[in-house]
């Protein structure tokens, strides 16, 4: 069973109200040294088999219509998974 | 992302005014900005040289149509013209300030105003609709209010085109996750589906506020040497898109080259904007106010300018910006979000900023008022913009567009819809039949799927409202004092005869305050309309705003604000490509106690229904022609405002001295589509019968159930009640008739129309609701 | 008695929360987020709402605010603390109450009239209901899926600390229906739902939302006249 | 300036509602490869300086305490961004 990472962003000229939320709450909790955060989103998509080159390329297709809303966002990367990042561990 | 303040980008050229003045031949993009050649010429004339490119971006965003209203111009004073005095008794602050005022009593007012976010709302539906409704609500802020509900005017293409799969779904998240999350309560609105607005939805939003008397701000920068205040959201490069051409002029090497077409919301700082707004308020600490909106910083600075006493002076690198390269012409222009401008006197900046530390709101001086009749706009030391405010914000181009009435309007308004040319349903299984139909039809369904994403409650003053004909919200808490709106638009009427649909929205929206027993007492308007070059859709404007100001004058309710959204229009077939001309009207009433207000639906058993007002066969635009036919022909239902006005007057008095308990207006779908709602609205059905009603008014079963004329009622009265009911309608000489009794709430009831048909209530729910869900999902 | 009620900036149900606590006979007390002082109230309430947006997660940045801290200290020597909605979110985040708060089901906000059962009546927020009653009170979230794994579920079951369970079908998602949940002591109870918007007859269905109100002032006379 | 990658997930026997909809939603615009797929978040978080170890730890730190709800989600990676994910290219 494989696994692809998808990693959609904020386009960096759009407002990201959830990026400045936690920009303004770090230096409350005493996270001094932050100047800047960005939140975005990160998709684990399974496949039955390996993946291939054809699945990475669906997955990006999938990423650009379904994933990200592309007026405001990026597909920052469309990768298999390494083990490490799969397991959620 | 950087958050510092600019440095002046080093090595570009900076177009100052002395700079400008040197070099009369260079040519700017004025072409590109959306000017027109006469236009660019009057700047120079204004200006005596020509303008800086800071400059010219104000005159292009403030001259544009959206700004300067040049098309609609000539014909909003209509608005004027009809207001008598008697219509300004109530007027606090009328046409021309963000939103007007209205005295409730009491030692309260109100105040409200509609607006449009229609183009946004198709290219990214979901911040479209989020950030139209955050731009109304900063509107009522603008005026000292403290905002208590708003409500939403949507409008689709068809329902099962895939777009339209796209759009509603957007929008409709959009309206609430923005509503939601600031915490106003949505108390209504409508949905309509026609493929006119297919590449075109229409996304109009209403906002109301409270306040004291005399805590009425207005929009102007008064006293040499008060601060300009600029306060909330940092300046992003929203929506400057078309200004970029400036940019890279001036700025070659150092011009960013992305900026966002779209604008995204962030309700959070706007939630704390309000309550900032509000304690800055009740602090005695702000002289004028004005909210940033369409044209941002060009607006809010020429505009409380022009409105003040002296010149301004603004320092243009004091914005705090969200992106550091940003250049001077795009600081002027952006749109970002969540923003206002505040006049503070010297001696009370301290504790304004105090206040705006509390709520952890950004602020910044940027510059102050000046003795003289400049604005003046300064980017690190140097002169970038000096001209006469009133020439950017308040004297605009004006144009006369040619006007003329579509050589296609007769052979529109021949066709209508006789028994002849489109088969009616006879018999008691055919109506039965239709009646199931339109219910389930997409502009008739339940909009629970919509407005089951709306919080209604919050601030815990909503009384009525989905799926109620107003909504209700008690503005004192000691003495129950209130408001009900309506926001009604009927764009086949209109289309049909312009002048007569407008009227028909007013009228709607005024029912439906009345039905819901409020005393109508003000107007705000959307006026949704095609390219104002095409002299068809500009003759369908300049009926519908004649229509609706003789109209508001015969009810004796004034304008006191709105807006125009010209060009909804896609491809190039002229009247063909527009939308149906579609001015959305909201209706203003007052309830001294709202405990009294009517609901839509009845649910005690043994009432007496009746019906108010007369039934024609008026079926011109009918929900049912569209629906059974995709017919749209004839002529719309005829108007009779000194009946609504008498009408208004009998529900408001039955609210009164607790006459009727139940009260729901006929409109789309005529009576066959009240009695559906009011029916399911507490789940207590019906036994009606109709042949009095059709000897009476000389129609058929058919006619009485669908037709869609104006005027009428229906009202459920508690058997008590009904002498007294029925001599205060005969004193008056408004047409009343018994047409049917309330049922128990009861898993069998039923809608029963007798000798006709009889439907389960349970089937008809399942048919009214299921539509919206198997379209966008459950 | 005095009924402290949080406001952190984007609150939006605290003048509601303050409203019910004065219908139901106490004095409410606003209480401001910054400020690390519970001004010696005898019951706090957390109000729903959209703390600092909710963008992270519900309740993830109020938890820390410094009034929270006094809350928390409080809560754990047996001050009587509701959650409604966003504070319900926020005694989880806090660890308060166990479990967690997810987005609906559905996907989609929702706002309704909701049937709830009461189905324990003791804790310091509900003993003036029977146990097994039934109530409508409005419900509106976008994120009130209740989520915690199968043994935390069980223990909350088997201890009776499943306070509010829905009703006439699951509104969210919500694991066994669950609407509303207390802690062992039972001074700390947190719901999605929202009891302050059902205190007034014609503003919200009914009044059942009220007896949360009473029932904790009921427990404070209670046990004034026991000490 | 430096830049470091967060990446939270939900914790697998964790419902995950948005995960389900856009599972159930990509076989309807004709993607039928994918079994299965999880969402979760995505934080870039900038620094003056450099992304040192100490920077790391505090990123893991504040992670743990406040970017992610260890009831239902797991850190998945703390890392300083690589040129290509953090350009939002
Ligand atoms: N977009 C919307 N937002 C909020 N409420 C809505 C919306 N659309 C419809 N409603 C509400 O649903 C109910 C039914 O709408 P509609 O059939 O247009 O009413 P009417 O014809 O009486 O004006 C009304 O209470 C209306 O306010
Ligand atoms: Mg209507």
């Amino acid at each position: 069973m494989g696994r692809v990472v998808i990693d959609v962003m904020p386009k960096p000229e759009i407002l990201d109200p959830q990026g400045k939320a936690v920009v303004g709450a770090l230096p409350r909790l005493g996270f001094t040294g932050f100047t800047g955060v960005r939140q975005g989103k990160r998709f684990e998509l399974e496949v039955e088999g390996e993946v291939t080159d054809e699945v990475l390329a669906e997955a990006r297709k999938a990423a650009e219509t379904l994933l990200s809303n592309p007026v405001i966002e990026d597909v920052v990367s469309v990768r298999a998974a390494d083990g490490a990042a799969g397991a959620g561990a | 992302m950087s958050t510092d303040t600019p440095a002046r980008p080093s090595g570009a050229a900076l177009d100052t005014v002395e700079r400008a003045a040197a070099t009369p031949e260079h040519e700017l993009p004025w072409e590109a900005l959306g000017l027109k050649a006469d236009e660019y010429e009057r700047i120079r004339e204004i200006l005596g040289r020509r303008p800086t490119g800071a400059e010219l971006a104000m005159y292009s965003v403030m001259w544009s149509e959206h700004c300067s209203y040049k098309s609609s111009k000539v014909h909003l004073r209509t608005f004027g013209r009809h207001t008598t005095d008697e219509m300004k008794k109530h007027l606090m602050v009328g046409i021309g300030e963000n939103a007007g005022v209205v005295d409730i009593g009491q030692g309260w007012a109100v105040t409200f105003k509609v607006e449009s976010h229609n183009h946004p709302s198709f290219i990214e539906p979901y911040q479209g609709a989020a950030t139209g409704v955050g731009g109304i609500i900063r509107d009522i802020m603008a005026m000292g209010a403290r905002p208590v509900a708003v409500m939403d005017s949507l409008r689709f293409g068809t329902i099962d085109h895939p777009d339209t799969a796209r759009v509603v779904p957007g929008v409709v998240s959009g309206v609430g996750g923005y509503g939601n999350c600031i915490g106003l309560p949505n108390i209504g609105g409508e949905v309509f589906f026609d493929p006119s607005y297919q590449g075109n939805p229409l996304v109009n939003a209403l906002c109301v506020g409270a306040m004291k008397h005399e805590d009425v701000h207005l929009a102007n920068a008064r006293g040499v040497g008060n601060l300009i205040v600029l306060f909330g959201a940092r300046t992003g490069g929203d929506g400057i898109g078309g200004v970029s051409v400036l940019a890279s002029e001036t700025f070659e090497d150092t011009g960013p080259s992305k900026r966002p077409a779209v604008q995204v919301g962030d309700p959070f700082q706007e939630k704390v904007l309000i309550e900032c707004c509000l304690d800055l308020f009740s602090a005695g600490l702000v002289e004028g106010i004005q909210d940033l909106g369409g044209a941002g910083l060009s607006c809010a600075t020429s505009e409380l300018a022009s409105a003040g006493d002296g010149g301004m002076l603004i320092h243009l690198d004091r914005v705090p910006l969200r992106d550091s390269s940003l250049s001077p012409e795009e600081i002027l222009m952006s749109e970002s979000q969540e923003r206002m401008m505040a006049v503070v006197t010297p001696a009370n900046v301290d504790a304004f900023l105090a206040v705006t530390a509390k709520w952890d709101v950004e602020a910044a001086v940027l510059g102050e008022v000046t003795d003289g009749d400049r604005l003046l706009v300064q980017w690190h030391g140097e002169t970038v913009v000096d001209v006469p405010p009133r020439t950017v914000a308040h004297e605009g181009p004006v144009y006369e567009r040619p006007y003329a009435r579509p050589a296609s309007q007769d052979a529109l308004q021949a066709d209508a819809p006789t028994a002849e040319r489109l088969p009616r349903p006879a018999t008691g299984e055919e109506l039965r039949a239709t009646l199931l139909r339109m219910t389930a039809s997409p502009n008739l369904c339940s909009r629970a799927w919509i407005t089951d994403q709306y919080d209604r409650y919050v601030l815990g003053n909503t009384t009525l409202a989905t799926p109620d004909d107003a909504g209700v919200v008690r503005v004192d808490e000691e003495t129950g004092l209130g408001v009900a709106l309506s926001l009604d638009g009927n764009g086949r009427f209109t289309k049909l005869d312009p002048a007569t649909g407008a009227q028909l929205s007013l009228a709607e929206a005024y029912r439906n305050v009345a039905t819901a027993g409020a005393r109508p007492l003000a107007v705000t308007d959307c006026l949704n309309f095609g390219s104002p070059e095409d002299p068809g859709v500009m003759w369908q404007f300049a009926e519908a705003v004649q229509g609706l100001a003789e109209g508001c004058e015969a009810l004796g309710v004034p304008v006191t604000g709105g807006n125009v959204s010209l060009y909804n229009q896609t491809g190039d077939r002229g009247l063909d490509s527009a939308v149906l001309p579609t001015p959305v009207i909201g209706v203003l009433g007052v309830l001294d106690d709202v405990s009294r207000r009517t609901p839509s639906g009845w649910r005690e058993p043994g009432q007496v229904l009746y019906l108010l007002g007369t039934t024609r066969d008026e079926l011109g635009g009918s929900e049912w022609a569209w629906v059974e036919h995709r017919h749209l022909g004839g002529l719309p239902p005829a108007l009779d405002l000194e009946h609504e006005k008498l009408l208004a007057d009998v529900l408001v008095n039955c609210s009164r001295d607790g006459l009727v308990d139940a009260a729901h207006d006929l409109s789309e779908g005529g009576l066959a589509q009240a009695l559906v709602e009011g029916s399911l609205r507490f789940g207590a059905g019906a036994r009606v019968w109709l042949d009095e009603l059709c000897e009476r008014d000389g129609i058929d079963p058919f006619v009485a159930l669908f037709s869609e004329s104006a005027g009428r009622v229906l009202v459920a009265v508690p058997r008590e009640e009904e002498v007294r009911f029925n001599d205060m309608c005969t004193a008056r000489g408004l047409a009343h008739l018994r047409i049917g009794v309330t049922e128990e709430v009861s898993q069998e009831t039923r809608l029963d129309v007798q000798g006709l048909f009889a439907v389960p209530l349970a089937e008809l729910r399942e048919a009214h609701t299921a539509t919206l869900p198997a379209h966008f999902g459950g | 008695m005095r009924i402290g009620v949080v406001t952190f900036p984007g609150s939006l149900d605290d003048g509601d929360a303050r409203r019910a606590v004065r219908l139901a006979g106490g004095e409410p007390v606003a209480l401001w987020h910054a400020d690390a002082d519970l001004h010696g109230v005898d019951a706090v309430v957390l109000p729903g709402g959209f703390s600092y947006g909710d963008y992270l997660r519900c309740g993830a940045i109020a938890r820390f605010s410094p009034v929270m801290s006094e809350v928390i200290a409080g809560a754990q020597r047996g001050l009587p603390v509701l959650g409604i909605c966003n504070g319900f979110q926020v005694l989880c985040e806090s660890h308060l109450l166990p479990g967690a708060l997810v987005r609906n089901d559905h996907q989609k906000f929702v706002c309704k009239d909701q049937r709830l059962r009461v189905e324990s009546a003791s804790t310091l927020w509900t003993s003036a209901f029977e146990a097994g009653q039934e109530i409508v009170v409005p419900l509106k979230n976008g994120e009130g899926g209740f989520v915690a794994d199968e043994d935390t579920l069980d223990r909350l079951e088997g201890e009776g600390r499943v306070v509010f369970r829905y009703l006439g079908g699951n509104p969210n998602g919500s694991l066994r229906d669950i609407a509303g949940i207390a802690n062992e002591r039972g001074n700390v109870v947190g719901l999605m739902p929202h009891p302050e918007h059902a205190v007034e007859v014609g503003y919200g269905p009914g009044t059942d939302g009220l007896e949360l109100f009473t029932s904790v002032i009921a427990s404070a006379l209670v046990s004034a006249v026991g000490a």
